[in-house]
């Protein structure tokens, strides 16, 4: 599903932000992306969904080199991926409804469905009470979570989420877990870049732990402690 | 293609932008109706000045005294080269006692003089009405070297000191018409411009989202389009009654000057006027969106 | 007070701002710069009209053409009175002969006619020059009732009416001015309005970080500033060199045309045109930010 | 320091986030602000440095009622709060360096001073080899500790930090935590809204629970569990 080569990404001021990186992960994985504050877990995300190319090496998406890619292949590629920004990128102008029903209107789904998805997935996040809020009147939490609905409503092949559950508190972030959990186990590939220990270690799952843009440690049913390596 | 539900999101979209973000949307549409108000005063001023032109232009005369002897072939022979000339409108031939009638009428209170007269000192005369034209001085001497004409007169000189005015006040004036457009479509671009660059934001989120180019132009447009509308109603609006105002003082004062007032004529330079504002708000937008989606 | 440091900071940064969001600057301003240079163009156009109006001034006339048995005295009693009236500029008294001189030359090709007089039929005449006026008339019709006065006629017909013209062009020309000044202010303020909008989460910052207002709004007033004096810089270049080739082009057709040229006037008005972008950019900046600062 | 009576917030939409709060913080505590997404701990901190003005109630700060402040004695009253946002609010085309320096620009200090000051601050949160990127090269934890930097480098009398180490990782966020501590054995006032279970548990200070905008228990040295309450 997602395959790195030999994957380096310099961004303009000559940080090395990944390094060499070899990754394979395949259709229907669930992978934990740890790692300390600025290792590269979302300069990994953004290079999988193509808002950054890399310096060198290449990726394969579905087996499709992704730096090749036309300017006008590039939506396309980006509907098949729903992604969960850290700092949430929700329009500051639309209501939560209208930010989930957004990714569907991008795909021109028939307005029923974008009806009865969109109050789907925000009923599943607990938001339902909330929807015709404004990102600025909602919470931390809520907007992350609106972020999270957004980024499943789509039905995506692969699922990549950049710190999740920052801003909710454990009950509320194990709910959410479980929920990727369910998506995954429906065949969708989720990424979870992290840094809750916790969620990691009671998930028990592939755990990739980046390190100054190295992948210093690749388990499968991995742990994160924060003395770790 | 676009589907049909997805035109009807952007445009419920493009709606509700004017509503959320009311002060940006008041900005360019006021912006817009500026513009287009300068533009229209100025073709408006245009407008008049081609219409005065025309009811200056019947007076623009070249007339051909005859010598008593000359013979009507001489006559028929000059009167069928002037038809073969391109800047001749209209001619006319007066009698020696015509002559002195108009002569008498146009002396006015000065033909005084005239009443003391032995006998008729006037000749045959033919009058030649031109098309505007810079070259009447040309045509003249032309014609004045034919053998049978004793002398020849251009008009009264004021009229094509007028016309000289007038033509210049017309080129400096498609001059500035051209500048105002371009000025507008600029300014409108640059205002466009800036409400893009206030959402750019917006516009990256979309893009991360998957958005092709044309899902996240569309409100864009659809709302260049809807300003340029708004743009155009306002200026209209302002300009027709402001132009009726100062028509009504203009007459008051100067009570037989002709103005640009035939309702057909107006209701044109309107609509020219509101389909500028949508095609400035097309352009504007589509020139502007440029920069934020490659 | 601010300290000096503080203002070294702002300085810098509106300086910065240009660098980092360029097209937002650049947006703004080419805004100015082409409101002003509409509004530079129509205060050229309309300078020279000024000129016209002065050029043409002189020719406004009336003659009173004295019965031919008029004494001494009453002659010095009419010029008593006209010398007490305002718009009366100059005046001049032309004898018989004289007259019939003036005559000829004016008829000037139609002055044939003349040649067969049997004795001088013009009477003496008093020629009035007058400031422009609309009370022509009113004059004319006051004075030509003095029992000594054969007639009178007033001026040549097209003096007074290239002057209504002109006077229209000036009436009309003085409400555009007004007009393209408001609408640049307005044009400008909205622009820097949007530019504002576009900064509205920094502003938001600003305050939630503890500056103050006025710590808030220096930099868009510095801002401002910088924009209106890039944007007349630009304007006045553009106009400069615009007129210089007009004059080129329009004196080529029109040897004779005078136009405003001299260096002092239109300097004045350049600088005019300057500080006047400084004054736009502070008080569009000014009014912008009132809606952002509460 | 700080006190409030009876405190109520109902948003415009008559959503009520705060309920009846009454509270008394004295200077120079270290508070830690938990409960679930939404149950109002970033309302409570808007409404110390005056973001938002209480719907009933009053809220006295240094014993001065700040309901009463005039719009001028605001500015002031936030340059003696240091606030660590939850989202954030970094100045986008402003570099890290200028971002911290702006606290102290407001105060209008000298220059030497604003430059020692500042280096230190990011010196401080590991950020000193990263002062001269803009807030979108850096990651999401660097951008974190970036606002942590400006927060304090005014020393202020009270700092508000909303969910400080959401994108840390676990050993960055207790480092952080220590520096926290370190302002506040100094004798600042901090209050820290966390959903941080391990931090607080490990920290053993004065915890606050809400929920649904009510203090539902206010614990000396407290600890918190998902489960609890
Ligand atoms: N646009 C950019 N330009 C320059 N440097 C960048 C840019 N984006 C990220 N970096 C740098 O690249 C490194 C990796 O950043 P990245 O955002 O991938 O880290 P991260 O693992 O997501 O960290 P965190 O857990 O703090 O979010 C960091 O050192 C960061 O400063
Ligand atoms: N501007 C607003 N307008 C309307 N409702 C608001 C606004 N801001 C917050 N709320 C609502 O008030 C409640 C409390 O919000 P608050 O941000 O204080 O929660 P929180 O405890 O900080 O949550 P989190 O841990 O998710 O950040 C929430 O239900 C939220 O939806
Ligand atoms: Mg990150
Ligand atoms: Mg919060």
């Amino acid at each position: 599903m997602i395959q790195m080569f030999q994957v380096s990404k310099v961004y303009s001021n000559q940080n090395k932000a990944l390094d060499q990186i070899n990754l394979h992960i395949d259709k229907g994985e669930f992978v934990f992306l740890v790692g300390p504050s600025g290792a590269g877990k979302t300069t990994l995300m953004r290079l999988i969904f193509r808002d950054e190319v890399p310096s060198s090496g290449s990726i394969l998406i579905d087996g499709r080199n992704i730096e090749r890619l036309s300017a006008g292949a590039i939506p396309y590629l980006r509907r098949s991926i729903g992604v969960v920004f850290q700092d949430f990128k929700l329009l500051q102008d639309k209501s939560a409804w209208e930010n989930v029903a957004f990714a569907l209107r991008v795909v021109e789904a028939p307005p029923h469905e974008i009806e009865i998805r969109t109050n789907q997935a925000l009923d599943m996040m607990g938001l339902g009470h909330k929807k015709h809020h404004l990102p600025s009147e909602l919470s931390g939490g809520e907007q992350q979570r609106v972020c999270i609905a957004r980024a499943l409503v789509n039905d995506p092949a692969i699922l990549l989420t950049d710190e999740p559950t920052g801003n909710l508190d454990p009950e509320l972030g194990y709910e959410i877990m479980k929920v990727l959990l369910d998506i995954n186990s429906r065949g969708t590939t989720v990424l979870v870049a992290t840094h809750d220990a916790s969620l990691v270690n009671r998930l028990q799952r592939r755990v990739l732990h980046l390190r100054n843009g190295k992948i210093v440690k690749d388990s499968l049913r991995g742990t994160y402690h924060h003395d770790e390596i | 293609m676009m589907k049909f539900n997805t035109l009807v999101y952007h445009f419920r979209q493009s709606l509700n932008g004017f509503k959320r973000s009311g002060i940006m949307a008041m900005a360019t549409i006021s912006t817009v109706a500026a513009s287009l108000m300068i533009l229209g005063a100025f073709l408006l001023f245009h407008g008049n000045l081609n219409l005065l032109l025309q009811n200056l232009q019947g007076q623009l005369k070249v007339n051909f005294y005859l010598k008593d002897g000359a013979s009507e072939r001489e006559i028929s022979e000059f009167i069928q080269g002037l038809k073969q000339e391109p800047v001749v409108r209209d001619f006319e031939i007066i009698s020696k006692a015509d002559a002195l009638d108009l002569l008498r009428k146009d002396l006015g209170e000065d033909s005084v003089l005239l009443d003391n007269l032995s006998r008729n000192p006037l000749p045959n005369t033919i009058t030649v009405t031109l098309h505007p034209t810079e070259e009447i001085r040309a045509f003249r001497e032309k014609y004045a070297a034919n053998p049978m004409i004793e002398s020849s007169s251009s008009g009264k000189d004021w009229v094509e000191q007028i016309l000289n005015l007038i033509h210049l006040a017309k080129v400096s004036g498609t001059f500035i018409v051209v500048f105002l457009g371009l000025a507008s479509l600029f300014i409108i671009s640059n205002t466009i411009r800036l409400t893009v660059f206030a959402r750019r934001h917006e516009i990256e989120i979309m893009r991360l989202v998957g958005a092709t180019n044309w899902f996240i132009r569309s409100p864009f447009l659809m709302e260049g389009v809807l300003q340029g509308i708004a743009g155009a109603l306002i200026a209209t609006l302002f300009l027709a009654f402001g132009y009726g105002l100062l028509q009504d003082r203009l007459l008051m004062f100067f009570p037989e000057l002709k103005l640009l007032s035939s309702q057909a004529d107006l209701i044109q330079l309107y609509l020219k006027l509101f389909f500028l504002g949508i095609a400035l708000g097309l352009l504007g937008s589509l020139l502007s969106l440029r920069k934020f989606l490659v």
